[in-house]
């Protein structure tokens, strides 16, 4: 078995119009970069991006949103600093916006990774992104049933990886890229480091049964 | 009458910390509340991007672009931190296991409800982030905010209007001119900053304050 | 008539395990698959316990109390193998991430329901342990069993008597007599065992065999 | 902050009579072999016992069984070669049991630790253990409403830990330990080397802040 690939272009490959594609990071920490470029010289449109900030400045899913490749954006985050072309796109009408409170976000996508039909979570109940929702109260507090969220794709970051797939990470780089490596169909990464030897298995963060592709990518942001 | 500054906020809050708690502290203003901790008490901070034990600013020079807090900037890990994926990271604040959350608002009712995520401007983006997830979870919520907004509305409401981020959740509001405890029965005046008096602070307030 | 030994059943199954495979190998007998995997083909075992990447059983006075698999034998920990707790090892179960589990079986229907965590003998204490998680999760699951019980009786039936494990679920079975699928109109003949003839096959099994 | 106790008694003397206790293991691996003796020592009875198998031989959940500590087991497979004990109070209605799939098991405690109301679960649809249970179908698929399952206490046993209560594992000792930690309002855990000094931040599994007392026990089974 080895999943290593040769180029980014190889691993974003099988994106396509219309795709939905998680995106790992969270600031400036743990964002796939090298891949996001390769997805747009892929050139793939009308993608479905699900991530938590809706990208700052010219790069990353900033960059994805300056090419007009984005339908759809799914976060619990879009306002940050320097957000500029998410508030252009989005006050021109040209993506759509599904905010997702950050802890429901994770848990929708471990949901879908781990075959679960949705669960209950007291968190927004009464807010009004619980609005439509189906809701119960037990015990005394309210609850919002929320429903898995996969993904066609996920595109991550890693520290280190092994030609099984297996991953570990750099600090608070982790964030939402294991969860999106279990929540979608086919998940690739870039990694810092990637050896064809293997992780030692106690250091195994993301177990490789999670991760179809991945490539080396030494560029530290 | 000399309202509290920022500084003078967050230590006050800090002073109402115990020894050994487990502490999230919201992006922006909270983040202050680290640098003010009484001399002998070790407070454990958790930022929901992914480590507990969360550490001051690195010295120029030594920043690690891939260690950052909630509020993206730079930190270090505190000898005993951990590093996690963000399911356990939420996990343990919806799962109440961290003690205390400081949080910024744009308004708080006097039944306990939060308004700190949205407001009525709907050509905004609404951001949430981790606000919604710590409320529901975390047992002790601190709200540290201006009494007024910038315009001098009061913040301190009978009723929030705007979006609420959480359902009778704060236990007590830090502002520049008071310190005040959300009860059965409304607010309650824990304490004046130094110099303000009663009726100043209820001029300014939009909601009954119980002494 | 020479029905297959377990040896030669769990190799009939290895030859169907394509290359790059991860796979679940129920406790019991369907551990022997691992001994049969054709040469040049890499295949991946999970253990429910934690473990993927599960390798063959250690040379005497060299086992770890603590590596275990779910049969709770002694195994080892191939090159590319990872550890994991619970909650993520029923994650690569139930969400699909595993290819093929092989478990064993008191009765499977030609519907595909398949029981085998529990008789009808209630002084005997049920134990489902993770057969209920596999076989929601896992999109092929093969089994392995005798043709009939110990008392001659067949496994195979139009229907269940035993309590289900799980609706629908099996996609083909492998027996000393013969191979069987399961299809949308009940089994279906693959091969039978050497020198075993249909006839033979049909008596033992209380539901059509389609062929 | 130093959760670090100088004795298996003193770990295990906050549990009373009719407590709930979660008992990390599988098989031979991760069993808190020294906090189950210090339990028995300690005296309490008519505990909900929360694991996933009931004991073999005379050691362990099993020696629990024997010495009638026990009202209730919770777990997934209750008979294994040896488990005497647990058939034996089974058959003479002294304890009463309830098997919940293995991985229902894990995801219910891990729904009480993460502050989750229920979720929904294909595991066990149309089935024995389904039976009285909420279900419903979605997009085809059979789910059932479980619900979370705490407890009062939990004892684990890890390989390493610090005075902060992180722990990180060995092999498959792993196995329900971190989301018993993580279910429990007080985890307590034997750990094999137990240090002053902190564990490497990437290394810890279970972060201190699930772990409410350790004791260093350097006996491995």
């Amino acid at each position: 078995m080895d999943k290593r690939l040769d180029s980014l272009a190889a691993a974003v490959a099988p994106i396509k119009d219309g795709s939905s594609v998680m995106i790992g990071g969270f600031g400036s920490a743990g964002i796939p970069f090298g891949l996001i470029d390769a997805l747009i010289a892929q050139g793939a449109r009308d993608l479905t991006i699900i991530t938590n900030n809706a990208g700052a400045g010219e790069t990353g899913v900033a960059r994805l949103l300056k090419e007009n490749r984005v339908a759809k954006v799914v976060c619990s985050y879009p306002r940050s600093p320097g957000s500029i072309w998410f508030e252009r796109r989005f006050e021109a009408g040209q993506v759509a916006l599904e905010v997702v409170p950050q802890g429901t976000l994770a848990e929708r996508i471990r949901a879908a990774g781990a075959g679960l039909g949705g669960f209950l979570t007291p968190t927004g109940y009464g807010t009004l992104l619980a609005e439509g929702k189906e809701t119960r109260v037990i015990d005394g507090v309210g609850y919002v049933m929320e429903a898995p969220l996969p993904a066609d794709f996920a595109i991550l970051r890693a520290e280190r990886g092994d030609r099984w797939g297996n991953l570990s990470f750099h600090a608070t780089a982790r964030n939402f890229n294991p969860v999106m490596a279990m929540g979608s169909k086919h998940a690739t990464a870039e990694v810092r480091h990637l050896s064809a030897g293997p992780l030692d298995p106690e250091d195994v963060v993301t177990p490789g049964i999670f991760v179809q592709s991945l490539v080396e990518y030494a560029v530290r942001p | 009458m000399t309202p509290r500054t920022d500084a003078q906020i967050a230590a006050r809050i800090a002073a109402d910390i115990p020894d050994g708690s487990y502490v999230n502290l919201g992006i922006g203003k909270p983040t202050h509340v680290a640098s003010h901790v009484p001399e002998g008490r070790e407070v454990i901070y958790h930022s929901e991007n992914g480590i507990i034990g969360t550490g001051p600013t690195p010295p120029e020079g030594e920043e690690d672009v891939e260690l950052i807090d909630a509020s993206k900037r730079y930190v270090t890990a505190n000898p005993g931190a951990a590093f996690f994926e963000h399911c356990d990271s939420f996990a343990m604040m919806r799962g109440g296991h961290i003690d205390i959350a400081v949080l910024g608002a744009y308004q708080v009712a006097e039944n306990g409800d939060l308004a700190n995520w949205a407001t009525l401007d709907e050509t905004f983006p609404p951001a949430v982030g981790g606000a919604m997830d710590l409320v529901v979870g975390v047992p002790t919520i601190l709200v540290m905010m201006k009494h007024t907004d910038r315009a001098g509305a009061p913040k301190l409401l009978e009723r929030c209007t705007y979006p609420l981020t959480g359902l009778g959740v704060v236990s007590r509001v830090y502002t520049d001119l008071a310190v005040l405890d959300v009860m059965a029965d409304g607010f309650r005046l824990v304490e004046l900053s130094p110099g303000c008096d009663l009726d100043g602070v209820r001029a300014v307030t939009a909601a009954r304050i119980h002494t």
